[in-house]
């Protein structure tokens, strides 16, 4: 029957509350609403939440928060301490260290976007392959996951953006090349299991294709235990790309990247401490607040795997 | 279990607590904080950088030495004195009595004649500086030959001022091997060149006691040394890699003498007593442009681009002490180079967009803009946004380029060049002379080549410097050098004459930087 | 009578195949690697011909080494070279310092894993109760400190932090050494054993010279420890908190066993196991710290010499110290996999 | 019941904080001397619930009221943790299900016993040696010093239960709760080890609470039974009494027991009355 959606009696809280939803729609909806109740039971959860939709709105608004250019120099008033005219202060250019932050954040997203476009496909789909067709095509699978997991994820990172060469966007596919393993092997881990599942053989036994079961049910399946996981994740990913900046392997001068603000910064960081701080504490904050709504989100979408 | 927990933790923090108090640098001992990362080797006839050119001339004697303070005059090391041929073909050298390398073998003419016989025959860069007066493998056994014990007699290919010839002795390359001691670990012919990469065979006033690439130096002082035994017992090089950390160092007394600090650092501890000697160098930052490029082979373009560097606050800011503004290819002080501040091309936005706009570029221009190196990155990003002003658009892109450069594989470079020659035609060669500008010739080492500009005229004047032998001659020849150089709208725009300051800790006298690069540890005293 | 399985094959054969099966994977594994960093040593912008003369060369001699070096045969045949060089420990020679990769490497290689153990040694001595802690105070307030403390270890940037410290405990209280593994005064005073300097000095009795490079050590160790206290912190807590809801912690306590003793002596005893494989884990991790630790303190360990290497296109310094992180962080999960099953009494 | 060993009146526990507190057990009052009294109803009765809190055993989130639970004269619930280490092992010893998950995996099973005995009595470590292998000795265990070597997983269900029945008795308790003891034991052995333990509590005249859900168990085996139900005590009467249980419970229980002598085709489906809730309190 066609759902329409009338006004629900009793305001929309009613409606997500009802214990007989009448659409996929509405069930969606309150599974989404019930996640979002049990994630809120987490203070620090929430915290992490916070910063994360902080780190958006000064991407998206940078314009507006600040009316600084960030990569106009401005060598007069060099290497200012903060003040009402420069709330972070200025760097050894002269430039805006507030304002670098804020566009900076556009730099991170930018990261964090591309990571999870390059990431969360390539380790669905050779996870998902490896656990559910098994056998030659998961061992050979698997033996190319473990040789990248054999390095930490730095010093293969350095590697193919030394290959690669400078620019935000090698650094990026580099970092992508080393955070997919182990999304493969979480997600290879989820498939094995769901391989034996009585829906799966309903599934095979109406026909279906590999590709199809492995696309329509499989995948969606490993999805909640990946979006943990890859939140988990973009810390180590931020902290990778900030250390490719510290090395110089990073962003392009002058596009504002936190970690290569902090190299660059460090050399007057004994005597105008702040031009390195506030990306610091940047960096620091992100990644803390992945970390901890990771957690949170760990709790809401697989409760089986405890605390 | 938990007791083990605390115990080691206790542990612990007892050591962290009081490893004794940290012992500042020694009495008798110079440690010197610097960069020991690119050092392939330390064998003289293989190194032209910085850094390894003071260790080695303080493992090495010369037959000829110059002074920082003085660098035109020449004065005796190893050879007492020398007389040149009436017809300025041949030098004669005789050799001071009583010299020893750290070995106990005596300093010999023999030694002399084999060790720059080896420059020549081994062909790397320790011999640019005096491969420049024509001899080659073939010719150099002939024309450079010990006559006795005590007396060396250097005969010239071509006709070539015998003071360049000189300068070139006095070179960190050049400094005498004890051949006997080196030829007892040569392999396979390779005259020792293994062995010598780690192991010193000098009579220097120091001999290597321990060297490890990327990490530490030691050297201790020889009681014999000809010269009086220095005062300094030991000297230590410390690979320091972080500015903020050398700096620490020197503030709590650890390290005595800074290299390659950040300016802020420099500007710091300047400001907490220390002295900071600005060591002028024999070099300069230029910006370089791919005449290969169609943009850029044209005059105007080039003349445009004289006028996007700001580089008045680059030297008072951002590169404060790496340089001070120059705009001339002959090192200030010497014959032939101008004087006073420089009056050749100003920041001019408005001039650089119009003068753009006449070569039929409206609406500016986008290049890609190297850095030669790291060090280089800071002036490349200054570069950058005094460019955009002037409507030139540039993309900086970081890394190690200089095998670009020699490859002719960019656009805009920009980079510092150095030689150790105390004399205008070192700098000349480099900026001023192409002899063969085809792909092919592969004349890495002269910066004009690879910028592709051809430039007979001054290449020919640049040789005629070389072999003129009357000094007024000559400096009239650098001038007229100099001045075509400027007329020709060249493809390398100077900016700063380089300088590489050394930042001096409180109570340590004597350690003064030399331009040519063989800074000497001899006198250095502490009180 | 040999014991047989279900297929009655004798056991020793069934050990030897799981050993073969376990070996071959690792073969597999190492040849991997090889490939890795031989595709990067090509991808890496740098020509290998100059590495060998040096920038200013004719056109003769390139061809010549050009030809020595092989770069003419085709690809796997080069890799096939490589492998054969690798295994006879040939791993060229490095632009950068003049010496063969190989004695490079001996050298700088006991100063990382020198610094790694202390850092593990910190990391532990820190996470591990941070852990428990959070563990047995599930909930409360202690619980969701020790997780920020964990984490802030993560979050936080390495270098960053590595100033502060220098500044800190170096420039202001003078407790430690700026940089370097030793000072100048006690440089090559200890004949090196195992290249790791607390332990030969220990070994050899030099007690000040111990404390002198403990003295440089601590502070990078400690600041690389608190690198990995997140993971370590972590996984003890969840560790932790699977064994205390077991029934045996139940009769342990109806015995009349007191807390502490419950906490450390059964619960934490059940799960030293498992935290092996994680301090094996994290020593990996451990290595992407190390690049930047020493590259603020001064370290000559691995991490300064890989990073050198990238900046000055010497490949063959990237290739070798590449391969070497990777067969490390192999033989350690081969090592914690064994420890694993000797140590856990259930699957001797 | 002259002065018993352990007095419990009006026990209520419940889980959880303020408005979210969940009752589990509400009104419970019994005594026990020296005899054997089984605690008997079906799961989620909250059984295993009242033996732990007897030993002050349950999780922090438990609130356990009442107007009195004390051992001899120690009130139970207002000892201190360190009085409850005395007592647990020393007084009062706790008899879990499944030797499997009860004994600590990674420690011999002779050190989990000796340390019982460590715990409470000072002494050289080879009198606690001698003790445990006399204690196995007395489980009917044979080659005690070969047994006391071995880890939980290389011993059989059974024997596992006999070393938990060791590792209790080893310090002389006076009182033995034994939850479900012999549920994840296979039928034959489940006879040898309830013998046992009858053997072991006659001997040396303990209290023992047997909580089971096994109705025809705990008649043959205790002395008095205890009925409970959703938390509240239905009917307490001797075991030799039950045929004739006044509570329509009780009967209701009994009457659904399949039996050899009467052939039934179907058995007859409990019908819970809720008024069974309300009341509460049984006689002690």
């Amino acid at each position: 029957m066609t759902a329409t959606f009338s006004a629900p009696q009793g305001g929309l809280r009613a409606w997500l509350k009802t214990d007989a939803p009448r659409t996929v729609f509405q069930s969606a909806m309150q599974q989404l609403y019930r996640g979002w109740r049990r994630f809120a039971t987490h203070p620090l959860g929430l915290a992490g939440l916070a910063v994360i939709l902080l780190l958006v709105i000064a991407a998206v608004a940078a314009p507006w928060l600040t009316a600084y250019d960030p990569i106009a120099q401005d060598m007069v008033n060099r290497l200012q301490p903060p003040s009402a005219a420069h709330w972070f202060g200025t760097d050894e250019f002269g430039r805006d260290v507030f304002a670098r932050v804020v566009y900076g954040a556009r730099t991170t997203i930018y990261i964090i976007l591309l990571v999870t476009i390059i990431v969360a496909p390539i380790g669905l789909l050779i996870g998902a392959c490896a656990g559910y067709l098994g056998g030659w095509v998961d061992e050979v699978l698997m033996r190319v996951t473990d040789i990248f997991l054999s390095f930490p994820g730095l010093v293969l990172a350095l590697g193919f953006a030394a290959a690669l060469g400078p620019g935000i966007t090698n650094a990026i596919i580099a970092i992508a090349l080393t955070a997919w393993p182990p999304m493969a092997r979480l997600a290879r881990a989820e498939a094995l299991s769901l391989r034996k599942a009585d829906f799966i053989a309903a599934v095979r036994l109406q026909g279906a294709s590999k590709t199809r079961i492995i696309t329509r049910h499989i995948l969606p399946m490993c999805l909640p235990s990946l979006v943990v996981r890859l939140t988990l994740n973009m810390a180590g990913i931020i902290l990778t790309a900030a250390g490719l900046g510290f090395l110089g392997l990073g962003a392009q001068p002058p596009l504002p990247e936190w970690g290569a603000m902090v190299s660059t910064g460090r050399e007057f960081m004994i005597d105008c401490p702040w031009v390195i701080t506030a990306p610091g504490i940047a960096i620091a904050v992100v990644s803390l607040a992945f970390n901890l709504a990771g957690d949170a989100l760990r709790d809401v979408l697989d409760p089986r795997s405890g605390e | 279990m938990r007791l083990s927990l605390l115990a080691a933790t206790a542990a612990l923090a007892l050591a962290f607590g009081a490893p004794g108090a940290q012992a500042a640098s020694p009495a008798n001992a110079l440690v010197i904080g610097t960069q020991l990362s690119a050092v392939p080797s330390l064998d003289p006839a293989a190194i032209n950088a910085r850094t390894v050119s003071e260790i080695v001339s303080n493992l090495y004697d010369n037959l000829v030495m110059v002074t920082p303070d003085d660098l035109q005059t020449i004065r005796p090391m190893l050879a007492e004195s020398w007389t040149v041929a009436d017809d300025k073909r041949s030098i004669t050298m005789t050799l001071r009595q009583g010299a020893t390398f750290s070995s106990g073998n005596p300093v010999t003419a023999e030694d002399a004649a084999w060790t720059i016989q080896r420059v020549i025959k081994m062909g790397q860069v320790g011999s640019t500086d005096i491969a420049l007066w024509g001899f080659t493998k073939d010719n150099v056994d002939q024309l450079v030959q010990a006559k006795d014990e005590r007396t060396l007699v250097i005969s010239l290919p071509q006709p070539v001022s015998t003071d360049l010839v000189l300068y070139s002795l006095a070179g960190a390359s050049l400094g005498i091997i004890d051949k006997k001691t080196a030829l007892e670990h040569e392999q396979n012919g390779d005259l020792a060149q293994n062995w010598l990469k780690a192991n010193s065979a000098g009579s220097g006033p120091y001999k290597l006691t321990t060297w490890r690439p990327n990490d530490i130096l030691l050297c201790d002082a020889r009681a014999d040394y000809w010269g009086g035994a220095p005062a300094m017992k030991r000297v230590v090089m410390r690979h320091v890699p972080e500015s903020g950390n050398l700096r620490l160092q020197v503030e709590a007394g650890d390290i005595d003498i800074g290299q390659y600090m950040a300016n802020s650092d420099i500007e710091a501890l300047k400001a907490k007593g220390a002295a900071v000697d600005p060591g002028p160098g024999l070099g300069f930052y230029y910006m370089a442009m791919n005449t290969q490029d169609p943009d850029l082979a044209k005059p105007k373009v080039r003349e445009a681009f004289q006028h996007i560097i700001d580089w008045k606050p680059l030297a008072e800011t951002t590169m404060n002490f790496n340089g001070f503004p120059w705009q001339s290819i002959i090192p200030k002080g010497m014959p032939g180079a101008p004087t006073g501040e420089p009056t050749g091309y100003q920041y001019d936005p408005e001039l650089a967009r119009k003068l753009l706009a006449e070569a039929g570029y409206p609406d500016g221009l986008k290049k890609t803009l190297y850095p030669s190196g790291d060090a280089l990155l800071k002036m490349a990003v200054a570069l950058q946004a005094s460019a955009k002003k002037a409507g030139v658009e540039f993309e900086v892109v970081p890394g190690e380029h200089t095998p670009d450069f020699r490859a002719r594989k960019y656009q805009v470079l920009v980079g510092n060049s150095g030689t150790r020659l105390p004399d205008p035609f070192g700098t000349l060669v480099q900026y001023a002379y192409n002899p063969d500008n085809r792909d092919e010739a592969k004349l890495g080492g002269y910066y004009l080549w690879r910028t592709a500009l051809d430039a007979p005229e001054l290449t020919q004047l640049v040789t005629q410097s070389k072999s003129e032998t009357d000094p007024a001659k000559r400096a009239q020849l650098f001038t007229e050098i100099d001045q075509k150089f400027k007329a020709m709208v060249p493809s390398l725009v100077i900016v700063l004459q380089r300088t590489d300051p050394y930042v001096i800790r409180q109570g340590v006298s004597g350690y003064v930087g030399n331009p040519t690069w063989s800074t000497r540890w001899h006198d250095v005293k502490k009180n | 009578m040999t014991t047989v399985d279900t297929f009655n094959r004798p056991a020793r054969f069934l050990r030897m195949r799981r050993l073969s099966g376990r070996t071959l994977s690792v073969v597999v594994t190492l040849v991997g690697l090889m490939l890795l960093t031989f595709s990067m040593g090509r991808l890496l912008p740098a020509d290998p011909v100059l590495a060998v003369t040096g920038s200013e060369v004719d056109k003769a001699t390139y061809d010549r080494v050009y030809q020595e070096l092989g770069l003419d045969q085709p690809v796997w045949q080069q890799f096939l070279s490589y492998v054969g060089r690798v295994a006879t420990g040939d791993m060229g020679r490095s632009l950068t310092t003049g010496q063969p990769v190989s004695a490079d490497l001996l050298s700088v290689f006991p100063a990382t894993i020198e610094l790694a153990l202390v850092a593990i040694l910190c990391g532990t001595l820190v996470g591990v109760p941070l852990g428990v802690a959070a563990a047995v105070n599930r909930g409360r307030p202690i619980d969701h400190v020790a997780r920020v403390i964990g984490l802030a270890g993560h979050s936080v940037p390495i270098f960053w932090l590595g100033l502060i410290a220098l500044i800190l405990f170096y420039a202001k209280l003078q407790w430690v050494a700026a940089s370097g593994r030793i000072d100048i005064l006690n440089e090559g005073m200890v004949p090196p054993i195992t290249g790791l300097l607390l332990l030969d000095t220990a070994l050899q009795g030099e007690w000040d010279v111990f404390r002198d490079a403990l003295g440089h050590i601590i502070l990078p160790g400690a600041i690389l420890g608190y690198y990995s206290v997140a993971y370590i912190s972590r996984m003890t807590r969840s560790f932790m908190l699977e064994q205390l809801g077991q029934e045996y912690i139940v009769s342990a306590r109806a015995k009349g066993v007191s807390r502490r003793r419950m906490i450390w002596a059964h619960a934490f005893k059940n799960i030293r196991v498992q935290l092996l494989t994680v301090l094996a884990l994290t020593f990996g991790g451990l290595l992407d710290g190390a690049v930047l630790i020493e590259t603020v303190f001064g370290w000559p360990g691995l991490g300064q010499y890989l990073t050198r290497g990238l900046k000055m296109n010497d490949m063959n310094v990237v290739m070798g110290a590449v391969l070497l992180i990777g067969i490390t962080f192999l033989v350690i999960n081969i090592i914690s996999d064994r420890l694993y099953r000797i140590l856990d009494p259930r699957t001797r | 019941m002259s002065n018993p060993l352990i007095e419990v009146r009006n026990l209520g526990i419940a889980f959880g904080r303020g408005a979210a507190a969940v009752p589990v057990v509400r009104g419970v009052s019994f005594a026990l001397g020296r005899e054997k009294l089984g605690i008997v109803g079906e799961s989620g009765a909250g059984k295993s619930t009242v033996g732990r809190a007897l030993m002050r055993l349950l999780p922090p989130a438990a609130r356990v009221t009442a107007d009195r639970m004390a051992f001899r004269d120690t009130d139970l619930l207002a000892a201190s943790e360190r009085q409850m280490m005395e007592l647990r092992g020393r007084r009062m010893g706790l008899i879990l299900q499944d030797p499997k998950y009860s004994l600590n995996p990674v420690v011999p099973v002779g050190e989990q016993i000796a340390e019982a005995w460590r715990l409470h009595h000072k002494g050289p470590a080879r009198e606690a040696r001698e003790r445990t292998l006399a204690i196995l000795e007395a489980v009917k265990i044979r080659d005690p010093a070969r047994v006391a070597r071995l880890y939980p997983h290389e011993i059989s269900g059974g024997m596992g239960q006999r070393v938990m029945i060791a590792m209790m008795l080893i310090a002389g308790p006076d009182v033995v709760i034994a939850d479900e003891p012999t549920s994840a034991l296979d039928v034959t052995v489940r006879l040898e080890v309830l013998h046992l333990l009858d053997e072991l509590i006659e001997s040396r005249g303990l209290g023992l609470i047997l909580i089971s859900h096994d109705l025809n168990l705990v008649r043959r085996f205790c002395d008095r039974v205890v009925i409970m139900y959703a938390g509240r005590v239905m009917e307490i009467l001797p075991a030799a009494d039950l045929e004739r249980a006044e509570h329509p419970y009780t009967r209701g229980l009994l009457a659904s027991l399949p039996s050899i002598h009467r052939a039934q085709d179907r058995l007859p489906v409990l019908r819970r009355d809720p008024a069974w809730l309300a009341g509460a309190g049984g006689t002690p």
